[in-house]
């Protein structure tokens, strides 16, 4: 996994930048699949979503529908994450 | 073994990866295309994962199993494009008794359908396709007559 | 169909008589010859049955699953010697969710072992054998060293 | 089913004969796996059975172990049986 294990920045001291990854009926309205995320830290999966979702019109209204991972893990929106993790924002699964 | 697969699945195989003389009760479940979603006519269906999360899931969905159980288990889940009829997802467990396999191999399919990165889409007979969304409310068609209040 | 063969039983065949478009859920159990019971070697089975009643008690346990579950069940219990390792009894049972597959398929499993006229006589690695008798208490070798009173 | 349907003679006026088909060990210990039984009318499936293990030493024993039909349905001890009817005596089951 790609976390890095350093301790939390002074808050405004520094940037946090993530790999986002983005499915099934997100990816399609973002047309596409990964982007890049730079945040001021500290910041929460939940500051992630909002970034990616304010940069398309009428995509806040996936929020309540959508879970997380972090490096290929479930998580919550209040998890914090640091430089370089890999965050997936996951619409409603239907596997089985 | 990987538990994702653009190959079809085969229950044999499946099973033959968990029995064994010591574990002689082996259950399994195999979930097949529907025909039908929300009343309306499915052709086939577009499986998509998170391919290294989905994997890692569903290993640890069989752990956890075989921890809680003293069962072997298998599971595959097919993604790409299915047809009706096709199996999507087969998992096997094997125990010395049949209690700890039925427990186990339900266990692991309820886990896969709440925790396993996985999408569906579904093409339509009408041309037009959809994201499969399970936790949606059903659509009018499905609904009862009546949405009023009720007496 | 008949329930009793004296052919190998066969899961896909099976699955291929319960499963539809409509019943995308199937869940099964097989039943495999174990090598070993009360701690004794077991080299292989020799299962008979009072066929006429076996047949008609397997019939009515299936038309009671589908009654209680909206699921179609398919159900055959081999007969004659087995082999350490080979299915003696085969269950599949396809519902439209499940649910109803797992439990109809746990319920004809269960009425089999209570219900169905079919005996077997295990022959063990020594030479001997004896007719099996799930409702005997387990041979001293298996039970807790201190069969004394519990404090 | 072979099972006659008359309403029961009064007692000691027949006799009524019956199938008794016997499996496993018990076809085993008594050396045949059918058997003809005529008892003196009213009788019950209890009756057939105690006739039946009465006819080898020490049978006695499996009473407790064992379960009957009737015309191929499980019944009960205490069941009546009739002229013609099939009666099984069945030591414990093992099959699944």
């Amino acid at each position: 996994m790609s976390s890095s294990s350093h301790s939390t920045p002074p808050a405004s001291a520094a940037s946090i930048t993530v790999e986002v990854l983005v499915f099934a009926k997100l990816a399609e309205l973002l047309g596409q699949t990964s982007l890049r995320v730079t945040l001021p830290a500290p910041t929460t999966v939940g500051d992630v979503r909002d970034a990616v979702l304010a940069s398309g019109p009428g995509l806040e209204r996936l929020t309540p529908a959508l879970a997380f991972a972090v490096n290929r893990a479930h998580t919550t929106a209040d998890a914090p994450v640091v430089d370089g993790d890999e965050v997936a924002l996951l619409p409603p699964l239907a596997g089985g | 073994m990987p538990c994702l697969t653009s190959s079809p699945l085969d229950l044999d195989r499946l099973v033959a990866r968990v029995v064994s003389p010591e574990r002689g009760g082996v259950a399994t479940f195999t979930g097949v295309v529907r025909n039908h979603h929300d009343g309306r006519s499915v052709l086939r269906l577009e499986y998509s994962a998170y391919d290294a999360m989905a994997e890692a899931e569903c290993a640890r969905i069989v752990s956890e199993a075989e921890r809680q159980w003293p069962v072997r288990v298998a599971l595959e889940h097919r993604t790409g494009h299915l047809e009706v009829g096709d199996a999507a997802v087969m998992i096997a467990a094997a125990g010395a008794h049949r209690q700890e396999a039925f427990d186990a191999c339900r266990y692991v399919i309820e886990e896969v359908k709440r925790r396993v990165p996985i999408w569906k889409r579904e093409h339509f007979a009408d041309g037009t396709m959809s994201w499969v969304d399970p936790t949606a409310r059903p659509k009018a068609a499905d609904v009862a007559p009546s949405d009023g209040p009720v007496p």
